[in-house]
C-alpha cells in the first residue's frame, strides 16, 4: 500500500516534464532567468516599494529555498507552479500585495534559541 | 514551432525563446490549432460508391507528430516512459504548508480511543492522525477560545498504521504512535450467576 | 415521393446530400482500419459485426428514412457522426493496441472502499 | 457467438424498443410502501450495465483493472491511468457506447491508498440515456494525461482538479488556478489542508495594503466527532459496491 | 433455557486462566467461519468475526444477565432467536446477525424499550453517548404504537457524583452488577417488577464507593450521569486526549476530555494491565481542581514579604541569582505528581551546580538494599499479576483508597479465582472479606519465624504474595520492617509454586512520581535536607509539607515551582508556574515499574510552562546549561540514565530478591511498639491526597456528603 511505496528506495516513475537532472536543472535555470529579467518590469508595473536588488535578492532565496530538492519530479513541479506565478505576476493577475506577501515584513519572527523561545511562550 | 510559440505569450516570450527545450505544457498548444478531422475530407461523388475493402489506402499522419523535430519527438517519447527515482517520497516542497507547521508539529497516529461511555467499536477500525495541541488563549473582546494552530481540527483517516506514518513521512511531520489495547480473551457464563459454591453467585438482581 | 430534406433539426447538423455515399465510405475505411488489428482483439470483432451489419443495410436499403428505421440510431447525418467518430478510434486504437494485456495492476488496497 | 455483436448499450436498446432514441426504463421492482428509505433496484437495468461493464473491459484489456455496479445502477469502470485517453475516447466515439457528453470530471482524496488520489470522469451517453463512471488513480508527482482533446469541456474541470488536488494533468492548454487567489499556497481539497488554511489576509492600515499573514482565529473552530460506536444503517450494507466479473480473454 | 454452559466454567472470568485452553470449535457468523474455544458465547463469536451484536444488559467485565434481550439472533435450526450474550456456541452453528428473524427481534425489543423511555434526548447529558439513541437509529420505528402514559418514576440521590434521572432508565442492571461485582458494595438494587420494577439503594442513602463514578459509563442510557460534568457539554465537540492518572501511583490510563482550553470530564481508557475500563472516583471527578489555584504567572518575594506577580525574566534572574551564589549548597523536593522529564532535568541541574541533595517527599527506607535494587521497591507482581495469586497479605495498607483500582482487582481476584486476603494493620473495609491478623509489627517477626498461625497458610499458598503500603515504609522503625518482609518474601518464594518466576514481595506506593524519582536516584525522604540544610531549597511540586519553613535557616531561598498555590509555594520566595499532569506530554512510572506515556491535552494556563523546560531555561540563565533543548532529547536523557523510563507500556522485569533479602539481613534496629496505621481508613480520607484535589470543589462536596451521610439513619454503622 502506501506504506510500500514510500519506503522503496529506488523506483521506477512517470515523469512530469524532465528525463534527467540535467534537464530539470535547465527548466530551473531558464525559469530564474525568466523572472530575473522580468523583475525590473515587475517592481515598475506592480509600483513595489522595493528596489530591484531587493528583489533580485528576494527570488534567489525564493529559489535557494528548495535548493536541496533531489527529486526530478518535485523540481518539476516546483517549475510548473514557479511559471504559473510568474504569469500570474507578468499578466497583472495579482495584485500588490500579494507580491509583497513574499516578504512577509508585517509577520513578527519567531524567536531563535531556547530560552527566547521560552520567555516568549509557547514555541 | 517557432510560429507557434511566437503565439504564446508576449510577456514570456524571453523566457520561453531561451528556453532550448520548451516547457512541455507550450506543446499542448498545438492542440488548439484545429488538427484536420481527416475523415471530414471524403470527397462525394453523385456516383453510388462502392468500396474495394482490398485496395489500400493512406491513412493521415497525426499533425502533432509530423511537427515535431527529431530532437522534440525523441524527448516526447522519454517523457511517456518512466524514470528512475532513488530519493524519498518527499513532498514537502510542494504541499504548501507553512515551514513553521512543517517542522514544529508532532503528529500523533493512533486508533482513536473507545469512548468508555458506550459498548459499540463500530467507529474503532481505522487508524487517525492528529496534530499536538497548541496554545488557545481567552478572546478579549468575547471570552472565547482562540488559536493560532491552523492545524487544531485537522483528523485524516488510514487503513493501517504504515500508510499513517508513509503519508506523514512524505509530509515532513515527525509522527509518534500508539497502539490498540489488546483484548485478551474471556470466557463468560450465565451458569455463573447461579454456581452455589462460589463467589461470583449473585445476591442482587 | 418523399420531399427533399431539408433540415435535420439539430443545431450544427448539416443535411447531407447522399448520406450512402459517405457512410459507405466512412463504413470501407473503418474496415479496413480494422483489418490491421489483430483478428482476436474483441475491439475489432465486435466493430466489424456492428459496422458490417450497418454497412449491409446501407447497402441493400436505398430509401433514406427506411434505412434510417432499420439502422435505428437516428437520422443519417447522426449515423454519419458516428461512423466518423468510429474511424477516428479505430486509427487511434492502432497506436493505443487496447487489446495487449493489463498495463498495470492496481497496487493492493487501490479500490478498496470503504478504506 | 452472433449475440456479441450487438452487446453493450445499443443490443438493450434495440430489443427494449424500436423507438428512435430508446432508452432504459426504471421501473419499479421493489414496493416502497414496506422500505420507504431503500432505493429500488431495477433488475433489467441493472443486468444491461452489468453487460455493458464487460463488454467494455473485453474491448480494452489493456487498461480496465475492475469494473463494478455501485448504489444500485451506478456503472464505474475503474482503469490505470496511461488508460485515461483511450477509454474516454472509445466511450465517446465507440458506435455502441457514445457516451459524448462530459457530464462532470472531479477528484477523490484518499491519503490511505498508494495513489492517494481518484479522478473521476462522468460520462453521459444521450443516445442511450446511460451514464457511465470512468475512475483512476494518481499521486502529488504523478502526471495525468488531460483529456481535453477529447472532450473540450474537461479544461476547466482539470484545472479545478489541478487547484483543489495538485493533480497535474500533461498536455492541458492551460492549466493554471481556478478557484484560489493569486499567490494561494497549497490545494484545498486535500483531506490534510486545514479548513481554515494556513494564512489570512486583512488590511493593514500602517503599510496601507493587504497583508498576508499566519492564521490567527478569533473563536477557534469547533471540531466535531460523528462517528458513532454502533451501525447506523445496517440496511444499507448491501449498497456497496458490487464487482462486475470481467470474463478473461481466451488467447 | 436452563443454565447452559456450567460445565463450562473454566477459570471463570479470568482473563489469563486460558493458557491451554481446549481445542477450538468452528462456527459460523454470517456464513463467515470463525475459530472460538469452546464456552465463547455467540455475542463473542460475532465480536471475534467482526460483528458487533448490538445489546444493552450485556458488557464483557460483568456477569451476564440476559435481560435486556437487544442481542438476539437467529441461530440456524432454531425456531426461536437465542439470546447471544448468555448461550454459548455449541460446534458448527450457523449464526445470521443480519437475518430478517434477527432483524424483527431486535425491532420488537427496541420498540417495548422504548415504550416507556421518555422523548428527552435533546436535554438528556447521555444524548450523543447512548447506546438507544444509536441503536434505536438503526432497529427503531419511528412512530409508537404505544397509546398509553408513559410511566415516570422518582429519582432517587445517591450522592453529589453520579445524577439519577430514573424514568430513562431500561433496567439493563449493569450499575447494580457493578456495584456489587466489582465495587463490592451492595447499596444497589431493584424493587418492583413489571412495569413498577425500579433500581434505586431500597432506602434513601448515598453509594458510598470510591468507584461510583463508573455507573455513569456503563449506564447504557441517561439515567446514570456525571453531575458535576451535568449539562457541560455534548459528546460529539469533545476534543478527547489520552493520558495517564497521577492521583495515586497506579497509573490508570485516562482520555481527558476538553474544549476550548479547559477539561470538562475524565473517563477512563481500557488498559487490561493496570485499570480494565474502571477509574477511581478521585482520577474522575478531581479534574475541576485544575481550574482552581492555579500558579499562572511567576512571582517572587517583594521587601515586605509578599509574593509579587513578575516576569519570566525577573523570576529566573532572581532564582538563577541565588542558585550561582549558592555555590552548591542546593538542594531539590520533588513532590508526588511530578513528572519524569522534570525530575531528571532537576537532579541534572542540582547536580550540575555541585549538590548532592535530590530527596522525593514520600518516605522509603534506606536501609538494606534500599533504592538501589529495583526489585526492592516495585509492585513486582503486577497487577494483573494479582489474578494469578491465591493468597495476598496486606501490611500496612489499605488498598481500597491508596489504590482502588489495584484493589478493584484484588476483589476480581478474590470473587472468581478464590483468591483469599489477610490483612496486618488496622481492620478496614477492603470491599471483600479478608482476615484481620492484627495491628502489631511484631507479627511480622513472628511470620518470619514461623510461630504465627499465619505462617501455615502462607507457606501452603501455592502464589502467596506480600502488598507492603507506605504507611509500613514510613514509620520510623519501617527499614526494619521492611527488612523482615523482604526475609519473609524470599522464604516464600522459595517454597511457592512459581517458583523463581513468581514474586512474592510487592511496594505499593501512593504517589505518581516516586518510582520514577527512585529509579533517577532520587534519595526517598527529606531527611537529608533537613540534616543539612541548603542555602536554595528547590521544591518541585512538593506540597505535601513534608519540609517547612521551620526546618530551613532563615537566609534559605526557596523555589517553588508546580501547578498549584498549596502548600509549597506558600513557603516559597520564588515561585515558577508550571504544567498539571493534562497539560504536558510527560512520562509517568506507576507502582508496578510501567512507565506510561501521557499527551498533553491542553497547554498550560496563563505564564505557566511547561516543567522540564523551566528547569532547562533556569539552568541556561544560571550558566549550568542543561544539554537537551528539545523532549526527545530529554527522553534521550532519561533512557541514558534508567532504560525502562521510556520503555512506553512494559514492565521492566526486576528480580534481585535474593541479594536484597542477603542484605536486609544485615539490618539492625529498634522495633517501635506502635500498631501499623494507615492514614486512610475511610471513604472520607480518600479524596483529598494531593494539591490538585485539595483544590477540587467536587471532592468537598464529597467530604461534605459523607459527613452529612453520617446523619442517615439508613446506613448501617
Amino acid at each position: 500500500m502506501a506504506s510500500k511505496l514510500a519506503r522503496a528506495g529506488v523506483r521506477q516513475v512517470k515523469p512530469i516534464l524532465s528525463v534527467d537532472h540535467g534537464e530539470a536543472r535547465q527548466r530551473v535555470l531558464n525559469l530564474y532567468k525568466a523572472w530575473y529579467r522580468q523583475l525590473p518590469y515587475i517592481v515598475m508595473d506592480y509600483d513595489l516599494p522595493k528596489s530591484k536588488e531587493e528583489c533580485r535578492a528576494k527570488l534567489r532565496e525564493e529559489f535557494m529555498k528548495h535548493h536541496h530538492v533531489q527529486d526530478i519530479r518535485v523540481i518539476d513541479m516546483l517549475v510548473i507552479k514557479g511559471q504559473m506565478e510568474l504569469k500570474e505576476t507578468v499578466e497583472i493577475w495579482k495584485q500588490k500585495h500579494g507580491l509583497m506577501a513574499y516578504w512577509k515584513d508585517t509577520v513578527e519572527p519567531k524567536p531563535q534559541g531556547f530560552l527566547n523561545k521560552f520567555l516568549d511562550g509557547h514555541e | 514551432m517557432k510560429v507557434l510559440v511566437a503565439k504564446y505569450d508576449a510577456c514570456l516570450r524571453s523566457a520561453v525563446s531561451e528556453n532550448k527545450m520548451a516547457l512541455r505544457f507550450t506543446w499542448s498548444l498545438l492542440s488548439e490549432i484545429p488538427i484536420a478531422r481527416c475523415h471530414r475530407a471524403v470527397s462525394t461523388s453523385a456516383a453510388r460508391y462502392v468500396d474495394d475493402l482490398t485496395v489500400k489506402q493512406v491513412e493521415p499522419k497525426s499533425t502533432h507528430k509530423t511537427l515535431m523535430t527529431s530532437e522534440e519527438a525523441s524527448h516526447e517519447k522519454a517523457v511517456s516512459g518512466y524514470i528512475t527515482i532513488d530519493t524519498p517520497h518527499d513532498i514537502t516542497a510542494i504541499n504548501g504548508v507553512p515551514e513553521e507547521q512543517l517542522k514544529t508539529r508532532r503528529v500523533l497516529i493512533k486508533i482513536p480511543t473507545k469512548n468508555s461511555m458506550q459498548s459499540g467499536t463500530n467507529n474503532l477500525h481505522r487508524w487517525k492522525i492528529s496534530f499536538d495541541e497548541k496554545q488557545r488563549w481567552e478572546n478579549p473582546l468575547m471570552g472565547w477560545a482562540s488559536t493560532a494552530d491552523p492545524l487544531s481540527n485537522t483528523e485524516v483517516s488510514f487503513s493501517s498504521r504504515e500508510d499513517a506514518i508513509a503519508f506523514c513521512e512524505k509530509n515532513g511531520w515527525n509522527w509518534i504512535t500508539e497502539s490498540p489495547p489488546v483484548k485478551p480473551p474471556r470466557v463468560k457464563s450465565y451458569g455463573a450467576n447461579f454456581s452455589w459454591n462460589k463467589r461470583t453467585r449473585r445476591s442482587t438482581k | 415521393m418523399a420531399t427533399k430534406k431539408l433540415m435535420t433539426g439539430l443545431t450544427g447538423l448539416a443535411v447531407d446530400a447522399q448520406p450512402h455515399h459517405t457512410l459507405s465510405v466512412l463504413y470501407g475505411k473503418i474496415l479496413r482500419c480494422l483489418q490491421k488489428m489483430p483478428p482476436d482483439a474483441s475491439y475489432r470483432k465486435y466493430t466489424e459485426q456492428t459496422i458490417t451489419e450497418r454497412f449491409n443495410y446501407v447497402k441493400t436499403e436505398p430509401d433514406r428514412e427506411k434505412l434510417e428505421k432499420a439502422l435505428n440510431a437516428g437520422q443519417l447525418e447522426e449515423v454519419i457522426k458516428q461512423a466518423e467518430g468510429e474511424l477516428t478510434l479505430a486509427r487511434k486504437m492502432l497506436d493505443w493496441k487496447p487489446w495487449e494485456p493489463l498495463v498495470q495492476e492496481p497496487p493492493e488496497g487501490q479500490w478498496k472502499w470503504p478504506i | 457467438m452472433a449475440a456479441t455483436a450487438c452487446r453493450g448499450l445499443f443490443s438493450i436498446a434495440k430489443h427494449a424498443s424500436k423507438s428512435v432514441v430508446p432508452r432504459v426504463v426504471g421501473t419499479r421492482l421493489c414496493s416502497t410502501d414496506l422500505h420507504p428509505t431503500i432505493r429500488p433496484v431495477n433488475a433489467v437495468q441493472r443486468q444491461t450495465l452489468t453487460e455493458f461493464g464487460q463488454y467494455v473491459a473485453e474491448c480494452l484489456p489493456k487498461y480496465v483493472q475492475k469494473v463494478q455496479i455501485t448504489a444500485g445502477n451506478e456503472l464505474e469502470v475503474l482503469i490505470a491511468p496511461e488508460g485515461v485517453v483511450p477509454v474516454i475516447t472509445f466511450l465517446k466515439d465507440h458506435t455502441n457506447s457514445q457516451f459524448t457528453s462530459l457530464a462532470d470530471l472531479c477528484g477523490v482524496d484518499m491519503p490511505s491508498r498508494a495513489y492517494r488520489f481518484e479522478v473521476v470522469y462522468n460520462l453521459l451517453s444521450l443516445r442511450y440515456n446511460s451514464r457511465i463512471r470512468v475512475k483512476t488513480y494518481t499521486d502529488e508527482l504523478t502526471p495525468l494525461e488531460s483529456i481535453t482533446d477529447v472532450f473540450k469541456g474537461a479544461n476547466w474541470y482539470e484545472r479545478e482538479v489541478w487547484d483543489m488536488f495538485g493533480v497535474f494533468f500533461a498536455n492541458h492548454p492551460d492549466l493554471r488556478r481556478i478557484l484560489t487567489d493569486y499567490g494561494f499556497e497549497g490545494h484545498p481539497f486535500r483531506k490534510d489542508f486545514p479548513l481554515t488554511g494556513y494564512v489570512e489576509c486583512r488590511y493593514d492600515d500602517e503599510v496601507k495594503r493587504v497583508v498576508v499573514e499566519p492564521v490567527e482565529l478569533a473563536q477557534e473552530y469547533r471540531k466535531f466527532d460523528l462517528s458513532a460506536p454502533w451501525e447506523q444503517f445496517p440496511n444499507f450494507r448491501e449498497q456497496a459496491a458490487a464487482e462486475v466479473p470481467i470474463k478473461e480473454e481466451e488467447k | 433455557m436452563g443454565h447452559p454452559g456450567e460445565g463450562l466454567l473454566l477459570g471463570m472470568g479470568a482473563t489469563r486462566a486460558q493458557s491451554s485452553g481446549p481445542e477450538k470449535i468452528e462456527v459460523f457468523i454470517d456464513d463467515q467461519p470463525v475459530m472460538v474455544p469452546p464456552g465463547t458465547t455467540v455475542l463473542q463469536a460475532a465480536a471475534e468475526a467482526g460483528v458487533e451484536i448490538p445489546r444493552f444488559c450485556y458488557h464483557e467485565r460483568l456477569s451476564v444477565a440476559g435481560n435486556c434481550r437487544m442481542c438476539l439472533v437467529e441461530v440456524e435450526k432454531s425456531v426461536k432467536p437465542v439470546a447471544a450474550c448468555a448461550m454459548p456456541v455449541m460446534k458448527g452453528w450457523r449464526i445470521k446477525t443480519d437475518s430478517d428473524m434477527t432483524r424483527k427481534a431486535r425491532e420488537g425489543v427496541m420498540e417495548f424499550l422504548l415504550i416507556n423511555h421518555p422523548l428527552d434526548c435533546p436535554i438528556c447529558d447521555q444524548g450523543g453517548e447512548c447506546d438507544l439513541q444509536d441503536q434505536s437509529m438503526a432497529f427503531g420505528s419511528d412512530r409508537s404504537r404505544f397509546l398509553d402514559n408513559k410511566r415516570a418514576v422518582e429519582d432517587k440521590n445517591i450522592g453529589p457524583l453520579v445524577k439519577t434521572i430514573m424514568t430513562r432508565c431500561i433496567h439493563c442492571t449493569r450499575c447494580v452488577r457493578f456495584a456489587s461485582e466489582v465495587a463490592g458494595v451492595e447499596d444497589l438494587g431493584t424493587t418492583g417488577r413489571g412495569s413498577d420494577m425500579q433500581i434505586g439503594t431500597y432506602v434513601e442513602k448515598m453509594l458510598m464507593s470510591e468507584l461510583s463514578g463508573n455507573v455513569i459509563d456503563l449506564c447504557p442510557v441517561g439515567a446514570l450521569t456525571s453531575k458535576p460534568y451535568a449539562f457541560t457539554a455534548r459528546p460529539w465537540e469533545i476534543r478527547r486526549t489520552d493520558s495517564v492518572d497521577v492521583m495515586d501511583a497506579v497509573g490508570s490510563n485516562i482520555v481527558v476530555n476538553h474544549r476550548t482550553g479547559e477539561v470538562l470530564r475524565i473517563l477512563p481508557r481500557t488498559n487490561e494491565e493496570i485499570n480494565e475500563e474502571w477509574l477511581s472516583d478521585k482520577s474522575r471527578f478531581a479534574c475541576d481542581g485544575l481550574k482552581r489555584q492555579r500558579l499562572v504567572y511567576p512571582m517572587v518575594k517583594d521587601s515586605s514579604g509578599e509574593l509579587r506577580p513578575c516576569q519570566w525574566e525577573d523570576a529566573l534572574l532572581v532564582a538563577g541569582r541565588a542558585l550561582a551564589a549558592a555555590q552548591g549548597s542546593v538542594a531539590a523536593v520533588a513532590g508526588g505528581l511530578a513528572d519524569a522529564e522534570s525530575l531528571v532535568a532537576l537532579k541534572d541541574l542540582v547536580n550540575k551546580l555541585g549538590g548532592e541533595a535530590t530527596c522525593t517527599e514520600e518516605i522509603f527506607p534506606e536501609d538494606g538494599s534500599g533504592t538501589d535494587l529495583r526489585s526492592s521497591y516495585l509492585l513486582n507482581t503486577t497487577i494483573a499479576g494479582v489474578e494469578e495469586a491465591d493468597l495476598v497479605l496486606l501490611v500496612g495498607t489499605n488498598p481500597r483508597f491508596e489504590a482502588p483500582l489495584f484493589n478493584a482487582r484484588l476483589r476480581k481476584a478474590w470473587v472468581h479465582n478464590e483468591l483469599d486476603v489477610a490483612v496486618l494493620g488496622p481492620n478496614v473495609n477492603l470491599t471483600y472479606e479478608a482476615e484481620h491478623i492484627g495491628e502489631d509489627p511484631a507479627i511480622i517477626e513472628k511470620l518470619l519465624s514461623g510461630t504465627h498461625p499465619f505462617s501455615q497458610r502462607l507457606k501452603a499458598a501455592r502464589r502467596p504474595m506480600v502488598v507492603v503500603g507506605s504507611a509500613l515504609l514510613s514509620r520510623p522503625d519501617g527499614g526494619l520492617l521492611y527488612a523482615r518482609l523482604q526475609q519473609l518474601a524470599h522464604q516464600l518464594r522459595a517454597g511457592c509454586e512459581g517458583g523463581a518466576e513468581w514474586r512474592v514481595l510487592n511496594v505499593l506506593h501512593r504517589v505518581a512520581s516516586q518510582v520514577a524519582a527512585l529509579d533517577l536516584g532520587y534519595t526517598p525522604g527529606v531527611s537529608k535536607v533537613r540534616n543539612a540544610p541548603p542555602q536554595v531549597l528547590y521544591l518541585l511540586g512538593a506540597d505535601e509539607g513534608a519540609i517547612t519553613r521551620e526546618d530551613l535557616p532563615a537566609d534559605c531561598l526557596v523555589i517553588y515551582q508546580g501547578h498549584h498555590g498549596d502548600r509549597g509555594a506558600e513557603m516559597a520566595d520564588v515561585v515558577l508556574p508550571g504544567a498539571a499532569y493534562t497539560e504536558k506530554m510527560a512520562t509517568y512510572v506507576n507502582t508496578e515499574g510501567r512507565a506510561q506515556q501521557a499527551q498533553a491535552a491542553l497547554v498550560p494556563p496563563g505564564m505557566a510552562r511547561e516543567d522540564w523546560k523551566i528547569i532547562r531555561a533556569l539552568s541556561e540563565v544560571v550558566g549550568a546549561q542543561l544539554p537537551y533543548d528539545n523532549l526527545a532529547e530529554v527522553r534521550d536523557r532519561l533512557t541514558e540514565v534508567s532504560p525502562n523510563l521510556t520503555r512506553y507500556g512494559d514492565v521492566e522485569e526486576a528480580n534481585y530478591f535474593a541479594q536484597a533479602s542477603a542484605l536486609a539481613q544485615l539490618v539492625k534496629g529498634k522495633q517501635e511498639a506502635a500498631p501499623i496505621d494507615v492514614p486512610q481508613k475511610v471513604l472520607e480520607d480518600f479524596y483529598m491526597t494531593n494539591s490538585v484535589s485539595r483544590a477540587s470543589p467536587t471532592m468537598a462536596k464529597c467530604i461534605a456528603a459523607i459527613k452529612k451521610e453520617a446523619a442517615n439513619r439508613h446506613r448501617d454503622k
